[in-house]
Formats: structure tokens, sequence, C-alpha cells
């Protein structure tokens, strides 16, 4: 059993008391014909125990294939290059890291599904088509909780009743094709629950529904989280999804955590431009002012080129030339909330004040080039 | 379901009502017949043979009838179980045919099934070891078994085993068996030369196939599903062969269009290679010797065993995929 | 309103980022670049274009002419070549009488050798059918034989033999895709475009083809054939034959093509821009398709070819005089033969390599047309 | 370019006015009617049975009666598979209609009846309307350049060659936001937010009057979508365009849109200005489909009704009003009558039995928006100004 490396001991006095999954300085590389694409450079968050994290960002800002590596389910050509996924299930709490398990070995296998599930953005194309739903969902019950079939078709419609469909006997039965979009994930939610798991890996689970389904949805995994007590890890780059669902933030920019705080602190009082320009650009219910929206310039730069200094910076509002386009920012907390931090080099003098030691802010993020 | 497979037969019915309309077009265009060869021997065993006579003998073959006459005339024979009479043979072709097409029907479903049995191991292992040597070795094997044409391998079988056994590995039974009555020993006489024909038939359409299930698994092990059966933690083999087979399947089932015509025309090219009791000699010296009423239902039959054959693929693709409810 | 050009220059700038330098290049470019890769496909389709330069200027590379008889050469083996003097040279020939059996024994003397002559004159032809020659790619000295790969049971070269025999081989498989092409083309994409009766007739036209046994069909066309036929049109029949049978694939491919063009909104654009169905097909979904046909007819080449070779060697398909690697390999249809006088066999090891070349070829244009399959 | 000269040799039948047309109950369209939808359905048939004989239909716009006045933003809205883009491309007979009226106030024509032209008049016709597609990877044919692209209806429609052409495409292009040397590019170059602008372009080509926008913004990241919301108002004030907005994000509709109608299961359950829907809605459905958006504010957490069970199919429909088993207001009469779209208050059209007398929940008037609290990052004290690291 690994544990987490001694340069985070330092951070724990800022972190959370207790978390189910802390991630530091992940990176993934997708090694393909064309040439590399870096996906994740150095990501670093925590997942507090019995809350749900928001990681939001745009297309290819690595989102999800941190949810996936925390699985350690990134599809090849993609591999973890380094950093530490520090996991403390409910029973041990005794973190170990899941990066030193076999991907595929009995360790590995053993947390999937029981200890740490996941729920995907398609529910059309998630659930095994030629199998029943039932079979799908008494599958991960036969596999963590009991050898029992019979108990585990049972349990299998005892949680297809817990996520509120209808008639769960007969949807025990159904194919997915028979359902709906909506209960589709529904069911994909049974599955992924069907163990209790400390932490459930939501990747954009309601993006392909519509609002009214997806209002039921958001319900739903509320009201289970609070009645198994486990963390969420919800992927989305719905903003108005976010602010409803989450207490924790992480805002992703081009494979890193660019600001982490509270849910309150990031919507009333974000630091870094990209999060606040990002706020902005999104039209808002309940205006009706037919005006610009702020816009962020350009786009996402492609995934094959690397930008040196602050990858933001040939998109922010507030690039400082000299320091911007040469160094990477480092992490910085912000003074009055010990929990919210920030990568960007307009709060550099904060970080003196704080004198926060350097090796924590490196062990977080490193130098980028 | 029930008006579905209505559909299909009735659709069936229309088919080989077609191609019994162009084959006997085909086989009746060209001028002589069997009967010409006939006469030729008559004249030859006991000189004259008058005009009434051979007259009397088209007559009797119908010979003398527009196409379509002696279409409706054969149509309307094959309703009542009479298929005509071969002018080579001098016998009722149904009695000819009988004894030969249960080989063919034979050999072909295990040429089938070899090649599915083959080929689905295969191809999940190249898949899953995609971009290994062995994977490489099975795609270079596959190039090569398509590229050689089934006579070619069953001629090269036969050389190799005349000249390393210096044993004949052609027909379905040991001489001893040839016309023996049924019985244990002659089933395993039979299967005992069987695999040679049924590996030879099966070769080209087995690489083929492979290639195929290669393609259908790594695209199905791209999908999400298999990603959600891996985030259960679940053993890699059982994501593999529970989640991914099974869907790669389809594809596959849905090539038995494409791939039952080639073991039929496999089927009937290596008998004659090999010189098997099926329909593949006699159906070729039909077309040679023109002789009509032989080659038509010869070639009706192979059409009817690849009409089934397909209504059969579409059936089984329907029990393994649920998505799929024919209406 | 060029006036107006630049009014939103901050949206422009905004708009503006290095795109990198394959926006310049057309998707055939870009196809050509996948397709050049592949180095196992570009290696298939070097020797096709040799076996191909081979057929075409056959005469001119073979020493004899396909009907040269020879009673004394019957299934001579073949003649080795050997380096005599720095010089390519066959040995002589001495012919003893065996007296026990009373049969003639051949024996190889190479004292007395004979070195091969380069562009030297030898029979008559036309160099791609039209330049009358003489001039050979090698010749032997007068009396002496020569023989590459053997001799057939009637003493004809089979080196010549195989070599003519690659016109029709090759060709047949060329054309007969050609006309496979336009039929499937036409009917695939008037299928997919039009929809409704004209598909569902198409659509059972093809269904009613491929519940046909193909070689069994095939067969009883050929054997419709008049046995005294000329070669070309026999050879044109042939094609025919084969073709008919073969479009069905590539059209019902071709319409799924066109079916899956036609719901795209680029073709709905088309349409608002005022283009006509006919512009459509031509403009927008040809074009997009023309790749898939390569593809798909590159793989029907090579079918094509064994179709030729299946018929001939069952003597239904090109008959003696002409010759085709099919026709050739009718003489090993004997085990006893064969195993005696394996050259027979190298016409199978041409069949054999040229169809993997094409699949190769095809293989290669599959990866490079669609990447992701 | 020469308008009048397009339309030379097309006989367009007899002239009319919008005021022959009439909507929802008998309400005479206003005086600047651009396109008037009056009754318009497009059924899909199912086919089933022995002998694949049509069964049944898939109504996926079942009589739909709406209006757009000429250089205001129409949006439609609905849940996916409600029959909104349907809808748009069946109003330009894009897809044919099976039944309906649709008016077209063409400004060199004068009023014309869509449902009536001839393919050649329709050919014409379409240099007025024009599209915008969501999907912004298959609305480009990748075998042509961009340049190929946006020339399309001048080659098709013979109208400009060489020089000017090209001087042509340039301009488009600098419009939407591209450069001229972007011409000479294939589409696989480009970034979605990028095609999206060739694609607006394409659409502007012929100067046309209407542009249907097919859920323009929704596959984009929320910066891009931004950055072509902007755009597309922008080009509406330049030239004088209207717009169907067709889209699912009701966020972005208030945003862009003068007036929105909402679809559910082919029809349209109500039609208002934006301001008024939004505040004031008067179909429940409407008042639920505004309470399920996830606002972007997490003090603004309500738990406010929730819709039960899921959109029905448009193949097998429930009886009444279509929205009944899912209504919390539903009575008895729901259930027996659909109610018609009439109009409810000025403007105000709304298909419910008991649209005055429910007292329905819109979104409040937002005051002050989160992230306005915040000063932006470059107004810092200048003591915590950054230093070199």
């Amino acid at each position: 059993m690994a544990s987490v490396p001694t340069a985070s001991q330092a951070l724990q006095s800022q972190a959370t008391a207790d978390y189910v999954v802390r991630v530091e300085d992940l990176r993934v590389e997708f090694r393909t014909s064309i040439g590399v694409t870096y996906a994740l450079n150095g990501v670093s968050l925590e997942i507090p125990r019995g809350k749900t994290l928001g990681v939001v960002g745009e297309s290819g800002c690595g989102k999800s294939v941190t949810g996936l590596a925390i699985l350690q389910l990134v599809p090849p050509p993609g591999v973890v290059t380094s950093g530490t996924i520090g996991f403390r299930s409910r029973e041990s709490r005794t973190p170990v890291n899941l990066l030193e398990y076999e991907r595929m070995g009995p360790e590995m296998r053993h947390i999937r599904g029981k200890s740490i599930s996941m729920i995907f953005q398609e529910p059309m194309t998630s659930l095994n088509p030629v199998y029943t739903v039932g079979n799908q969902i008494s599958e991960a019950v036969l596999l963590h909780q009991t050898g029992e079939h019979k108990e585990a078709k049972e349990r299998a419609i005892d949680i297809l009743r817990k996520v509120g469909m209808p008639n769960p006997e007969r949807i025990y039965s159904n194919y997915p094709h028979e359902l709906s979009g909506g209960m589709r994930q529904r069911a994909m939610i049974a599955m992924a629950l069907s163990c209790t798991p400390d932490l459930l890996i939501a990747d954009e689970p309601t993006t392909a529904l519509d609002v009214t389904t997806e209002a039921n949805i958001l319900d739903l995994m509320r009201e289970l989280q609070q009645e198994i007590g486990m963390s969420i890890m919800f992927v989305t780059h719905n903003l108005g999804v976010v602010a409803q669902m989450c207490d924790e933030v992480a805002v992703m920019y081009l494979g890193r955590v660019v600001e982490q705080a509270s849910v309150e602190e990031i919507f009333y009082d974000p630091k870094h431009p990209y999060t606040i320009s990002l706020l902005k650009s999104i039209p808002r219910l309940g205006t009706n002012r037919k005006e610009h929206l702020e816009v962020i310039r350009g786009s996402v730069p492609d995934p094959y080129s690397r930008v040196t200094g602050c990858p933001f910076h040939p998109r922010c509002p507030s690039f400082m030339p000299g320091i911007c386009d040469t160094t990477m920012p480092n992490v910085v907390y912000m003074p009055d909330s010990p929990q919210h931090f920030v990568r960007c080099h307009l709060y550099n003098d904060l970080a003196n004040h704080q004198a926060v030691p350097s090796g924590v802010s490196n062990s977080i993020g490193g130098n980028g080039q | 379901m029930g008006n579905y497979i209505l559909r299909r037969l009735l659709y069936m019915v229309i088919t080989l009502f077609f191609v019994s309309i162009i084959g006997f077009f085909i086989i009746n265009i060209v001028p002589g017949s069997a009967l010409d060869a006939r006469i030729n021997q008559l004249r030859q065993q006991g000189g004259e043979v008058s005009y009434q006579e051979i007259q009397s003998l088209k007559a009797r073959y119908g010979l003398n009838d527009p196409i379509p006459v002696k279409y409706w005339k054969w149509v309307s024979g094959v309703v009542h179980g009479d298929f005509g009479e071969s002018f080579t043979y001098q016998a009722p072709v149904s009695s000819l045919i009988g004894s030969r097409i249960g080989f063919s029907i034979l050999l072909s479903s295990f040429a089938l099934i070899f090649t599915w049995l083959v080929a689905i191991p295969v191809g999940v292992y190249s898949a899953t070891h995609r971009y290994t040597i062995p994977d490489y070795a099975v795609t270079l094997l596959q190039f090569i078994g398509v590229a050689v044409p089934d006579f070619l391998l069953a001629l090269i079988l036969l050389v190799f085993a005349s000249k390393v056994f210096h044993s004949d590995i052609g027909g379905l039974f040991s001489q001893q068996y040839q016309n023996a009555p049924w019985t244990w020993a002659k089933i395993q006489n039979l299967l005992g030369h069987l695999w040679i024909p049924v590996i030879v038939i099966a070769a080209s359409a087995t690489a083929w196939t492979t290639r195929v299930m290669r393609a259908n698994l790594l695209d199905v092990l791209n999908q999400q599903y298999v990603q959600t059966a891996r985030a259960k933690g679940l053993r890699e083999v059982i994501v593999v062969w529970k989640h991914a087979v099974r869907n790669a399947l389809h594809p596959l089932i849905m090539t038995l269009g494409t791939l039952l015509p080639s073991l039929i025309s496999g089927e009937v090219i290596v008998s004659i290679v090999l010189n098997l009791p099926t329909t593949g000699p006699l159906y070729v010296s039909a077309l040679i010797n023109k002789d009509m009423y032989l080659a038509i239902t010869f070639l009706m039959a192979l059409s009817v065993l690849l009409v089934v054959g397909n209504l059969l693929a579409d059936l089984l693709l329907a029990w393994v995929d649920p998505r799929i409810r024919y209406e | 309103m060029a006036s107006n050009a630049g009014v939103f220059a901050d949206e422009a700038a905004a708009a503006l980022e290095p795109t990198r330098d394959v926006g310049r290049l057309s998707q055939w470019t870009l196809m050509r670049r996948r397709f050049f890769e592949n180095k196992l496909s570009v290696t298939g389709g070097i020797v096709l274009i040799l076996f191909y330069l081979v057929a075409l200027f056959a005469p001119f590379i073979t020493p004899y002419s396909v009907n040269n008889l020879d009673s004394n050469s019957q299934y001579a083996a073949p003649t080795a070549l050997h380096i005599i003097n720095g010089h390519l040279a066959i040995c002589g020939v001495k012919q003893t009488l065996n007296k026990s059996n009373f049969t003639w024994v051949y024996t190889t003397d190479c004292n007395n050798s004979y070195p091969l002559q380069f562009f030297a004159p030898g029979f008559s032809y036309k160099l791609l059918w039209v330049i009358p020659m003489n001039i050979h790619l090698f010749e032997v000295p007068k009396g002496q034989r020569f023989y590459l790969w053997g001799a057939d049971v009637q003493g004809r070269d089979v080196f010549s033999r195989t070599i003519m025999g690659s016109r029709i081989s090759l060709s047949i498989g060329l054309v007969g895709v050609a006309i496979s092409v336009v039929l499937g083309s036409v009917l695939g994409t008037a299928s997919g475009y039009f929809g409704g009766a004209v598909d569902n007739l198409i659509q059972r036209f093809i269904e009613l083809l491929m519940s046909m046994p193909t070689l069994p069909l095939w067969a009883a066309f050929a054997a419709a054939l008049p046995h005294d036929m000329s070669v070309t049109k026999r050879y044109f029949f042939i094609t025919i034959i084969l073709s008919i049978l073969g479009w069905t694939g590539l059209g019902r491919q071709v319409r799924g093509k066109v079916m899956a063009y036609r719901t795209l909104d680029y073709t709905m654009a088309a349409r608002l821009a005022g283009a006509s169905s006919w512009r459509i097909i031509l403009t927008h979904m040809l074009p997009n398709a023309f790749s898939h046909i390569i593809v798909v007819a590159a793989l029907a080449v090579p079918a094509t070819i064994l179709g030729e070779t299946s018929l001939s060697f069952l003597g239904l398909g090109m008959l003696p005089p002409a010759v085709s690697w099919g026709v050739l390999l009718r003489d090993a249809q004997q085990v006893s033969v064969v195993e005696s006088h394996l050259w027979l066999m190298i016409p199978a090891v041409c069949v054999i390599l040229a169809v993997t070349c094409f699949q190769l070829l095809a293989d290669g244009f599959r990866d490079a047309v669609d990447p992701y399959s | 370019m020469d308008n009048d000269e397009r339309h030379a040799g097309a006989d367009w039948g007899e002239a009319m006015s919008t005021a022959e047309m009439t909507i929802g109950d008998g309400e005479p369209l206003p005086e600047d009617t651009l396109l008037a939808v009056r009754g318009l359905k497009k059924h899909f048939p199912i086919r089933g049975g022995l002998l694949r004989r049509v069964v049944g239909s898939v109504k996926a716009v079942d009589g739909i009666d709406f209006y757009i006045k000429a250089g205001e933003t129409l949006g439609l809205v609905g849940e996916s598979g409600c029959g909104k883009t349907t809808a748009g491309r069946t109003a330009v007979r894009l897809y044919e209609p099976t039944a309906g009226e649709v008016l077209f106030n063409d400004p060199q024509m004068g009023p014309v009846h869509i449902e009536h032209l001839t393919p050649r008049q329709l050919r014409q016709l379409w240099t007025n309307i024009q599209m915008i597609f969501q999907d912004p990877f298959s609305s480009l044919d990748p075998r042509m350049t961009v340049g190929r692209i946006v020339a399309e209806p001048f080659l098709v429609h013979k109208m400009l060659s060489g020089r000017a052409l090209q001087d042509r495409i340039a301009e488009l292009l600098t419009v939407v936001g591209l450069r001229p040397e972007h011409a000479s590019r294939y589409p696989h170059a480009f970034s979605g937010g990028q095609r999206q602008r060739i694609g607006i372009a394409r659409a502007l080509a012929m100067n046309p009057k209407l542009v249907i926008c097919d859920e323009p913004v929704s596959a984009l990241d929320v910066s891009v979508q931004a950055q072509v919301l902007n755009l597309l108002e922008d080009l509406q004030k330049k030239f004088d365009l209207t717009y169907l907005f067709i889209a699912h994000d009701l966020s972005v509709v208030e945003h862009i849109c003068d007036r929105v109608a909402v679809m559910y299961v082919g029809y349209l359950v109500e039609m208002a200005p934006t301001e008024e829907l939004y505040h004031h809605p008067m179909m429940p459905y409407t008042e639920a489909l505004l309470a399920a958006i996830p606002k972007p504010d997490p003090r603004r957490r309500s738990r406010p009704i929730r819709l039960p069970g899921e959109v029905p199919s448009p193949a097998n429909p429930p009886s009444g009003c279509y929205f009944h088993p899912r209504c919390p207001y539903a009575q008895e009469i729901c259930k027996q009558e659909r109610p018609p779209l009439r109009k409810v208050a000025p403007e105000h059209w709304a298909a419910c039995h008991f649209a005055e007398t429910l007292k329905l929940q819109g979104v409040p008037r937002l005051s002050q928006l989160p992230v306005d609290v915040q000063a932006a990052p470059s107004a810092q004290p200048s003591t915590q100004a950054p230093s070199a690291p």
C-alpha cells in the first residue's frame, strides 16, 4: 500500500480534513501516430467526502480524462505518465495510491464498481444493447456483493425502485433500447450505485438529456447522495448544472486545474480570468438584455501545440506581457479562504504574503514549460 | 415476427421464380442439346436413326417447343415433384440430384461451422493483441488465404498428400465403402474424408471472416458500454467475451449473405477437383453436355440452399440481437 | 457592401488563429499521404505496376510464341541458367539413347554452353498491338531450347505462355470491374438519392442477383456461349458475365453512402443554394463517394481475376487457343501430372501473387480513405 | 447585384396580400409579416404488416400556426423530438408539407404561397431564405474549399464569376470574422466555431431576408457560443435580417429572440414576446420548462415542480391535450379535448384550457448577476499588481 508522497503532507493543513480522492500532479499523454497530445498536464484536485465536486471546462480541457484516470480506464493510446491518486475508502481511511495498482489487476477491479463507480454522458451507448438492464445491474452486484443469483436480482430490483423506475420488475427484464434516454440514465445510475460506492464519477450525465429530464435526474442524484453518503465528481461544461449540484468546483483549462473553490466563491468571487470570462460569456436567464455577451477571444488551441507560460495567456483579458507568456504560474491560495486556490500570475503577491512553502505549490502543479 | 417470416417466404418464392426463369432461359438459348449427342451415339451403335425416331425423341423431351412453353411444362412438372429427365443419364433428374444434394448441404454447413469456429477466436485474439507479431502473422495469413482460389488449394493439398503420404485424399469414401450400405463404419469413414474438402472450401471464407471479426471487435471495443463493463470491475476476459464479442457477432451474421454464395460456389468447384459425389461435378458436366433439365434443377437447388440459408441468417440475427424485431 | 469589410474587426481578430498547414491540403492530398505511409500497400502497388508492364510488353519479353509446339520437349523441365564467362548462359543438351528401355535420355553438357542473347531478333509481333517488331528481351541461339519455367505436354514454353496469359487474366479484372463500377455507381446513386419506388425496384433486383450462387450462375452463362466464338468475342462476353453479378455489392455501398450524404446538412445547404438534384449528385455526392468506390473496386478486382481463373479452369471460361492463367491451370488438373511436373503450377503462383497485391493495395486505399475504420 | 434580375422569367402566379391569411382562431396577421404558417403538418409514414403498407404516421408536426415579422427573431423552442427542426424545414419546403399554408412576403414579388411554387420558383425563392445548421462538421462538404462552399449559390445561379466572385467571397468571409485567404483552405482545418462562421457566410451570400438558424450554437463550447451569438446579432442589424431561431437552450433563446414559440409533441403550445413568455407563461408546460433550467447561480437553488414521466412519442400521443398526463393542473376536460392555440393577451397565444385562470410562475427578473459582484481582475488595486517572478 502506498501512501501519498510527503510533499503533500504540508498541504493537508490547508485542505479539507476528509477526502475520498486526492489527485496530485496527474499527467496523461496520448501517443498517436501524428504526435503526442498532452491531455493532462499536472492535475491536482481533491474530492471531499460526502460532497460534490464539480469539474468544469470547455471541450478538450481534460475533465473527462481526469475521471477516467482515477479509475485507470484511460483508453489506449492514453498513458498516465506521472502523479498520484490517493484514495481513502469508507472502511479503511488510510490512503492508497491507485496508480500503484496494475490497470487490470485484482485490486483495481475490486475498487471499480464497488468503491468508485462511473456513469457516462450518452445513456444510449453506455448500456450494452444485447443484455437486459437487470442482467447488467445484477452482474455488478454478483461481482462485489453476493454470489446468490436470486439475491442479486432482488437487490437489482430494489435499486431500480430506488432510482424511481415506475415498474422495476418489468424494467429488470427490459432491454436498454426499450427505455427512453432518461430511463436509461436512471438504469445507469442504478448500476453505478448498486454497491453503494464511496465515490461516483459522473461524466456529463445529463448533457444528452432534455431539460425537464435533466432536472429529474439531478434531483435523483442529490437524493441518493444524501442516502448513501457518497461523494460525487461531477464532470460537466454546464455552469448552471454546477451551480445547482456542486459544493466545490474545479475549473480546468488545457489539462490543468486553474482554480478550485467552493461553489459560492466560484460564482460570486471568482479569481482566475478564465473563470470570470466563462461566467460572463453565458447568457443569463431572467435578464433578456439584447446586448453583446462578453466573449473569450479565440478558441482552445489544438491539442498538438504547446503554449509557453500560462496556457491561457493568448486569450486572457488580463494578459501581462513578459510574465504570462514566459512563466507557468504557481498555485496561490487566497488568504481569506484557505480552500480557494488559483493558478494565475495576477495573484503572485498574495502568494508571497502567504509564504506558502514553495514545495507545496510545486508538488501540486510543478513548473510547466 | 410471424408476419416477417411470411413476407420473407413470399419473397423467397418470388426470387426463386425469377431465378428459374433466368436460369432456364440461359440454359436454353444455346442451340443443340444432349439429344444430339445421343443421336450420334445411336447412329454409331446401329446405323440409321430415322427422322421419325429423332422427332419422337425430340417430342418426348419437348425440344421442339418454344422456350416459354418448355418452361411452363417444366415448372408444372416441378410442382408435382417431377424435375424432368436427364438426357445423358436417361434417368429422372430428381433421383440423380437427391443423392448428391445431401452431401452438398453437409459440406457447405460443415464449412460454415468450421469458418466460424476458427474465425471467431482467431479474430478476437488478433483484435485484442493488436500490433503484436501474432496479429501481423494472422493478417498475413488472411491475405494469402483470400488470394488462394479454392480449387488451387485443393490441388495443392492433393499433390502434397500424394507426394508426402502417397495417399489419395480425393473422394468422400475409401474404396471399400464406396457402394456399401450406410453403417457406422461408413459414417466414420466419411468423416475421416470430409475434413479435407471442408477445410479447402472454408479456407478463404475463414480468412475473410477473421478479418471481419477483427475489425468488428475493434469497433465494439471502442464503444461506451465496454468501458461501462470495465468500470464495474469485471475481468478483462469477461469484458471481451461477454460484452464485446456478443456485439461483434451481429455484423458477422449479416455477412452471411455474402459468405454463403462463396461457400456454395467453393463447394461446386472443390468437388470437381477432389472428385466428390456432390452436385458440383454433375452440374458442370450437365452444363457442358447441355443436359438442360439436370442443369437447371441443380441451379435451382443451389439457389434454394442459398435463399434458405439467408433466411436462417436473418432469423439468427433477430435471435442474437434483441434490438431487431422484424415487423 | 465592400465598405463594410472589417466592421467587426475585433470579432475578426477573435476568430483568427493559426490554422495548420494541412488546411491547404485537399482530402485527396491527405489520402495520398496516408496511403504512401503504408509501406505494404505501396509494395503491393509497385508489384502490380510491374505485372501490368509485363502484360503490356508481353510479346517482347517472351522468347517463344504461345503456340510454338515442340514434340521433342514434352514436359521438359525448367532449363537451368548458369553464369559462364561472366554471361548468363544455358548449357547444351546431349541426347543419348538408353539402350535398356529405348528411351531418349537428355543430359546437360556445360562444356558446350550458349550465352543468352539480349535484344535479339526472334518471332515477329506487334509491340503494343501497333509497332511491328521482332526484337525480344532475350533469345537463345537457333537449335537450342530454353524453357525458363519448363514446358507443357505439347512442349510449349510455360514462361512465354504465363507471360502472355497475364494479358487476359489481369485485364479481365480491370475491365470487368470498370463495368461493375459504372453499373454500381449509376444504379446505387439512383437508388439512394431518389428512394421510393426506384429504390425498391433496384434493391429487389440486387437481392435477386444476390440470391443466386455466383459461380454456378457464371458457369451457366459461360456454358451458353457457343464454342466456336472468336477469342475476342469470348473475352468480351466473359467479362460481361463476371461484371453483371459483380456490381451488386458496389451498388449497395454507393446507395448507403448516398443515403447518408442525403441527410447531411451540406446537401440541404446545396438545395437551398438552388442546386438541382443532378448538380448535387455530381458535385457533392459522387466526389465524396468516389474514394469509397475506388476501395470497393480495388477489392472487386481480385474477385474477378479469381472468377475468370475458376471458370477457365472448369473449361467454361476462356478456351484454348486463348491463353490465360486459368486456361494454363487446366493442364494442371490431373494430380498425377502435377506431381511430377510442378512447374505447371507456376501460373497459380502468379494468380496468388497478383490477388494478394490487389488486396494489399485495396487495404491501403481503405485505410487512407477512412482512417478510423 | 440586381435582385429583380434574379426573378426575371420566374412566373409567380397571382400576387396576394398578407391580409388573406389568418392564424390561430382567426386573428389577422400583423402588417409587417415576413413569413406566416397556418395549419402546417408534416407526417412521416410508418409501414408494417405483410405487405409493408402504411399503418400509421409519426406526426412530427401536426398543425402549427406562427408568424415572423420582418427584422425580428422568433425563437422556436422545445425538447428533442418535439418537431421544431422539422417545422422549420417544412415551413420553407425543404421537406414537402403534408398539409398547411405558408405565406412568404418576397421582397421582389410580394406575398407568395410557398406550398404552391414549382421547383423552379422554389429555387428562386430560396435565394431569399437561407439556413444555418447545427452540426459544424456535416454542414460543410469536406471536399470543397471554403471559397467554393461560399461560392456555391453564385455558381448555381450563374450570377458572378472570376474576379467579382473572388471579391464577393473575400468580403463575405471578412464579414463573418474570417480572413479572405481562408478561402483556399479546406473545412477540416477549422475549429467548430470557425466552421460555423463559414456556414453563416454561405447563408449570407445571396443577401437573404429570412435565415433559419437551426440550433446554431448548441454544438459549440460556451466561450465560442458567445462569439457566434454576438456575430448573429451584429449581422441582423447590419443586413436587416429576420431569424427563425430554433433551439432547446432557453437561456440562449431569451438572449437573442424578440418573440418565442414553444412546441410540444408536434404542436405549438405557446407563443409570446420573450419578456412576456419568460415572466408570465400561460401554459403549464412552458412554466415547467423554465423551472427546469439549471440556473447558473448557487444562491438560487430551488426544487420547483418537476414534471413526472417523459415526453410522449409523436407516433403514439395521448388523448386531449398532449401535456395532460404530466400536467400538475390537469382537469377532466384536458383528457378529452385538445385546446386550440388562441390569443390570450395582446401578441400572446397559448394552447391551454385554463390559460387565463392559472397563475403560473415565470423566471424572476434578475437585477444583479452573480459575477458582476466581482471586479474585473485587471482592475485590481495597484498594490496587488503582479511582480515578475
